[in-house]
């Protein structure tokens, strides 16, 4: 199974524990993940005025990149896959941006590159049993939730990665490592996204009302497979935790973190030393 | 300029006519020949129309799936398609008809089609057929 | 407030529907937007709200909302609304009006130099993008 | 050639405004086929009519063109005259001068150029006209009605009152539809067993209904007057002719499985009679949980019936019949599944739909008529009701308004109140459109002695928190967010057509609206008839509607079956195709163009020959251009007609 792998900045750069994991656990899987020769960052924001053409060319580059390889996709950062996918979505849906576009490129691009998130590669390619047959440190007793964030399900019909109200490809994932997942229903609330800066207080309480909700419900830890969810959660959690007593530390791992765990891979790939909210403590309760 | 329209009985005719009761008004290029359904409209028609002289045939059915006869609208489709590749293949603008699905409470785009159609006809050369000369109209008495 | 037909849709609520991609009348108010909105709570006036004040021409008002500059495009009023209504694209519009004035909330000193170490790329270039 | 009498109607003002008349009859009297060209102020009236009646007369006119309004508001009107006048009602036709001529145009050069165009082209087309008459085909007297809740009962009942026989199907085991399922009925909060009962046994002991539970139409061949239906009576593996319904077997039956009736509220046996006044009363096997029919164990319950019903070598069986007319009352389901995912609707116990809650509110449901919460039997203090619960989307759910979850909404909250008198009832509304008779005064009322806080905005999160359901919604009128801790949740899902409305109108040949309702023939005029002649429509198979409207609907339909059986003969329309036999290939290309399996094969001259069957044919004319060598030509709107139509419009 060979895919294109698109990174993204964040990967590529700071999110280290994000990258390295994916890349090992993908390798001890079979799955091989081919960094892009020729990438550009994907804008970070899907645009959303109707004028605003420029703002494709950036993704719509990358996918013309992966065109010339010849293989599907893959990528992890949930703003990556929401822009690659919603310009995809575009170029196929809307004739007159799509030609509007191509004018200012090289060559044309029509809209027929796969865009996949790791999650449906092993969905359709190994399939949740065959994932479990590759367990090999089964993650039982940890009572972890998904937290899927917006931009993975949302608009549903442009991104059809799964319902966006009561989406499950997380819990199957989480289910086959032998993880104990509950019913967490702020799994698809928005954690404040990039408004730390300019409004940090709605970051705060997004935040808040996520980790809150988490632990009312007894959960553990939380996986995200966006590294700004990650950022939020984790830093501001950290900062949080300084004004209200009665948070407890809910550590926020990458999917593939977990993964790398259960497949038995060395701690190293999964960089701990990045998180805020250490792991350590919560991952000594693996039975 | 002269546009032929065949429109269903039930759907576009009756759209027609609620353009007409709510007093939408539209371009009096139009002559609208009743027809049961928009799959009546033998292509014949339309080469007569186009033949003596028409410049431009609009036809206009009831919306696909809401066929009063089920699936009348769906020959119409296909056959109109058809029939354009034609006209084109023969040297004839095939921008001189135009398919619409119109319903019986579109009485706007009704209006809106007509205008449309009389915009897009408007813009080709005159029909050369138009100057031909044609039978005489009838005897004066 | 007297409203004429003039008045309501005037130039910047036309340029607001052809940004936007929307159609703003298409709203029925329900509320559904609002109430699932995250940052609600901090907005001057609640998403609905930005929606009938450009119904009913109050554009001014709306321009001086902050709601926009707390919307954080999480799309959840997009994918539940009942009209169809992509209220995110609404709130880009109106954004885009605003920064082209000049205004906008970033300013120099917002990122100092240990937050910017530590946040990541994507939130940097997502709020440029969404603020300038 | 026909003599051509042309007449020009003024309407009044509506088209001499636009149009020059004087000029018009003027232009249109050049024709050398007419005769009589002239006008008049009100064409339509008892005086016009005399007129025209006048000038046939005197002139011996062999056809009429009334240029006036629109052929579909009064084609029939001078169709009439002309018969009246011994002319062929069918070489008569109307110019449209005022819909599509004098109210769109404002030049009155322009319209009165168009009006003697179009006028010129009528009366070529009334020149090439040919003189057509009904046929008349002999009629069955029965009818079919299918679905037997209260309006395939209203209609049943009202046919079989007049004298005729009605075969009355239904896919569940038993009569009285959704309705046999509601605790009381708004707006006078009658108990509705108390008022439906009445009803299905007066149903059930009619000697002119005979009824057919747990049967489902397979098949309808035939036309108007002389349908031919197939109806496969699914096994129910206990004789019906035997069993008593003493229900010792359902007593003694192990097997649990879920009770459709009780909307999973309550679990029921696998051998069972879904309530206590089920009619009829008689035992049915669920062959999906029966441990016999599944496994070949178990078996007890026909080691136990004293009359020895139980029958597991039951087959499906076919009853054939001939039916005159066909009553379509097939009524509704609710919305479910994914597009309500947002309300947490399938996934948390407590959220009820408004069926359920009926379920919860009727003496003999699964709580004897208390509101209690399905997860823990607790009575609920804060009952949070939202309406248009997929109704009114047109992203997610439906776009339309199921009309009637205002009126039971507020009946919900006002019943709770009465059983719960320290509870409150919120209701999430967007509109309140109470138009009914007494139905306004209802809400009021509700609000008044229910103190039900109406909140105005949809809710758009439900989930649960701390034992409790949050509700995260939104109050438009004070622009305030909502959230409320609430014991329990009922949504007013919307209503659609039921399950197999879709299978059925394919069987039955008929149309479905977008979202699968059947299809009314028109939607002012003609609500109670389908595209296809003989078949109507009842209650919520043609739209969402309340009892009172269901059961006028019901009657309607069964005054228009009446109307048809009080004749012996049908009338056919005479606008049908026809094909030239001598001419003929045979290849049959018509036959798939039409759309009703009107076109038949014919023996001619030895060679196999397309035959128009009148009574199926409705005159579309699909067929005539599916025709490659044109032998196929449409009565009333033939070729050469509307050849000749084209070529007038056209002359210079």
């Amino acid at each position: 199974m060979k895919y294109s792998y698109f990174p993204g900045c964040t990967l590529h750069e700071q999110s280290k524990s994000f990258n390295q994991s994916t890349l090992a656990s993908s390798s001890a899987l079979g799955i091989e993940l081919e960094e892009l020769k020729d990438w550009y960052c994907c804008g970070a924001v899907f645009p959303l005025r109707a004028d605003d053409i420029m703002s494709l060319l950036s993704p719509v580059r990358t996918l013309i990149g992966a065109k010339k390889e010849g293989k599907d996709l893959v990528t992890l950062c949930a703003a990556c896959y929401q822009v690659l996918k919603r310009t995809n979505y575009l170029i196929l849906e809307d004739r007159e941006k799509r030609e509007k576009i191509n004018n200012y490129l090289e060559e044309d691009y029509k809209g027929d590159v796969k865009v996949l998130h790791l999650l449906e590669v092993l969905r359709d390619n190994l399939g949740w049993l065959g994932l479990r047959e590759k367990v090999s440190h089964p993650l039982s007793g940890l009572k972890v939730a998904p937290y899927y964030g917006c931009l993975l399900l949302r608009p549903a019909k442009e991104m059809t990665f799964d319902h966006p109200e009561n989406p499950t490809i997380f819990e199957d994932f989480l289910k086959s490592l032998g993880c104990d997942v509950p019913d967490f229903p702020y799994k698809t609330e928005c954690c404040g996204a990039y408004l730390g800066a300019t409004a940090k207080d709605v970051v705060s309480q997004t935040v808040y009302n996520i980790l809150h909700g988490a632990q009312k419900r007894k959960i553990g830890a939380l996986i995200v497979s966006c590294p700004l969810c990650h950022y939020n959660l984790d830093f501001y959690q950290g900062e949080l935790m300084k004004e209200k007593s009665e948070l407890t530390p809910i550590p926020i791992f990458y999917f593939t973190q977990l993964l790398a765990l259960a497949l038995g891979l060395s701690t190293e790939v999964c960089h701990f030393e990045e998180h805020r909210i250490d792991p350590l403590p919560f991952l000594g309760v693996i039975k | 300029m002269e546009i032929v329209a065949f429109l269903c009985n039930w759907c576009s005719y009756a759209g027609a006519d609620l353009a007409g009761t709510s007093r939408f008004k539209y371009p009096a290029n139009i002559k609208v020949i009743r027809v049961p359904c928009s799959s009546r409209v033998n292509p014949t028609f339309i080469l007569k129309a186009l033949a003596n002289g028409a410049d431009g045939v609009m036809v206009s059915g009831c919306h696909p799936g809401d066929c009063h006869y089920t699936t009348g609208n769906y020959f119409t489709r296909r056959r109109l398609l058809l029939m354009k590749r034609l006209l084109e293949f023969t040297g004839v603008n095939p921008d001189r008809v135009h398919l619409y699905w119109i319903s019986a409470s579109e009485g706007t785009k009704f209006a809106e089609a007509v205008k449309e159609v009389v915009e897009k006809v408007g813009k080709l050369e005159k029909n050369p057929m138009s100057s031909i000369e044609g039978e005489i109209r009838y005897e004066k008495k | 407030m007297e409203i004429k037909a003039t008045l309501i849709r005037d130039e910047l609520y036309k340029e607001i529907e052809e940004r936007s991609d929307q159609k703003i009348l298409n709203c029925y108010q329900c509320g559904k937007c609002s109430a699932g909105c995250p940052a609600v709570a901090f907005m001057s006036l609640p998403p609905h709200q930005v929606l009938r004040l450009l119904q009913i021409g109050s554009n001014e008002e709306v321009l001086r909302a902050n709601s926009f500059w707390f919307c954080s495009s999480c799309f959840t009023c997009a994918s539940r609304c009942p009209r169809s209504i992509d209220i995110s694209k609404v709130m880009e519009a109106l954004r885009f009006l605003l920064y082209r004035k000049g205004i906008t909330p970033l300013s120099q000193d917002m990122l100092d130099e240990e937050l910017e170490k530590d946040t990541p790329q994507q939130a940097l270039v997502s709020l440029w993008k969404k603020s300038t | 050639m026909k003599k051509i009498g042309v007449f020009v109607c003024w309407c009044g003002l509506n088209i001499s405004r636009t149009v020059d008349i004087e000029r018009v009859i003027k232009e249109v009297s050049r024709h050398p086929q007419v005769v009589v060209s002239t006008d008049y102020k009100y064409l339509c009236s008892e005086p016009g009519q005399n007129l025209i009646q006048k000038y046939v007369e005197e002139n011996e006119l062999g056809g009429l063109v009334v240029a006036a309004c629109s052929p579909n508001m009064h084609e029939l009107t001078f169709r009439s005259v002309a018969q009246r006048c011994g002319i062929n009602p069918y070489l008569c036709e109307m110019t449209n001068i005022r819909e599509q001529c004098s109210w769109v145009h404002d030049d009155r050069e322009e319209a009165t150029h168009k009006a003697i165009d179009l006028i010129i082209m009528t009366v070529e087309k009334v020149l090439r006209s040919d003189p057509l008459y009904s046929s008349t085909v002999p009629l069955t007297k029965k009818a079919l009605v299918i679905g037997a809740g209260i309006s395939g009962m209203e209609s049943a009942l009202d046919i079989a009152n007049a004298g005729y026989e009605v075969s009355l199907v239904d896919k569940r085991p038993y009569i009285g539809g959704h309705m046999t399922q509601l605790s009381e009925t708004f707006p006078t909060l009658d108990c509705a067993q108390c008022i439906l009962t009445p009803k299905t046994a007066e149903v059930a002991r009619h000697p002119n209904i005979k009824i057919l539970p747990y049967s489902e139409v397979v098949e309808i061949k035939g036309y108007v007057g002389n349908f031919e239906a197939k109806i496969k009576r699914k096994a129910t593996y206990v004789d019906w002719d035997k069993c008593t319904g003493c229900g010792i077997c359902v007593e003694k039956c192990p097997q649990k499985t879920y009770s459709e009736f009780e909307r999973g509220l309550k679990e029921r046996k696998s051998i069972d009679i879904p309530f206590p006044q089920a009619v009829p009363f008689k035992v049915t096997i669920d062959k999906e949980s029966c441990i016999y029919l599944k496994k070949n164990k178990c078996g007890v319950c026909a080691k136990i019936c004293p009359a020895e019903a139980v029958d597991f070598q039951q087959q499906d069986t076919i009853i054939e019949e001939k039916f005159g007319a066909i009553v379509v009352a097939t009524g509704f389901e609710l919305l479910e599944g994914d597009d309500l995912a947002e309300y947490g609707y399938g996934k948390y116990k407590d959220i009820l739909d408004g069926m359920q809650f009926e379920r919860l509110n009727s003496s003999s449901g699964p709580t004897s008529g208390k509101i209690l919460r399905p997860s823990d039997g607790k009575e609920p203090k804060e009952l949070v009701f939202i309406q248009c619960a997929g109704s009114r989307d047109r992203e997610k759910g439906v776009p339309y308004c199921s009309r009637i979850c205002c009126m039971y909404t507020a009946k919900h909250a006002r019943l709770y109140k009465q059983k719960v008198p320290d509870g409150q009832a919120y209701i999430f509304y967007m509109d309140i459109r109470a138009g009914g008779k007494g139905y306004e005064e209802f809400i009021y009322r509700s609000v008044d002695e229910g103190n039900i806080l109406y909140l105005r905005g949809q809710v758009s999160k439900v989930f649960e928190e701390d034992g409790k359901l949050m509700v995260w919604g939104m109050d438009t009128l004070s622009s305030k967010k909502i959230e409320i801790a609430a014991d329990m949740v009922v949504l007013a899902n919307a209503m659609i057509p039921s399950q197999g409305s879709k299978l059925l109108a394919s069987i039955l040949k008929v149309g479905t609206d977008e979202h699968g309702f059947f299809q009314e023939a028109h939607p002012k005029l003609r609500p109670i008839e389908s595209l296809t002649r003989g078949v109507f429509l009842a209650g919520c198979s043609q739209s969402p509607k309340d009892i009172t409207d269901t059961v006028a609907q019901g009657s309607a339909a069964a005054s228009k079956v009446m109307a048809m059986f009080s004749n012996d003969t049908i009338k056919v329309e005479p606008v049908v195709s026809l094909v030239k036999k001598e001419d003929c290939s045979g290849c049959f290309a018509c036959e798939i163009a039409c759309p009703y399996g009107a076109i038949e094969h014919e023996e001619y001259k030895g060679r196999q020959v397309a035959f128009v069957n009148a009574a199926l044919c409705q005159g579309c004319g699909s067929c005539t251009v599916a025709c490659r060598a044109g032998v196929v030509d449409l009565m009333g709107f033939s070729n050469k007609q509307i050849l000749a139509e084209v070529e007038a419009l056209l002359w210079k």
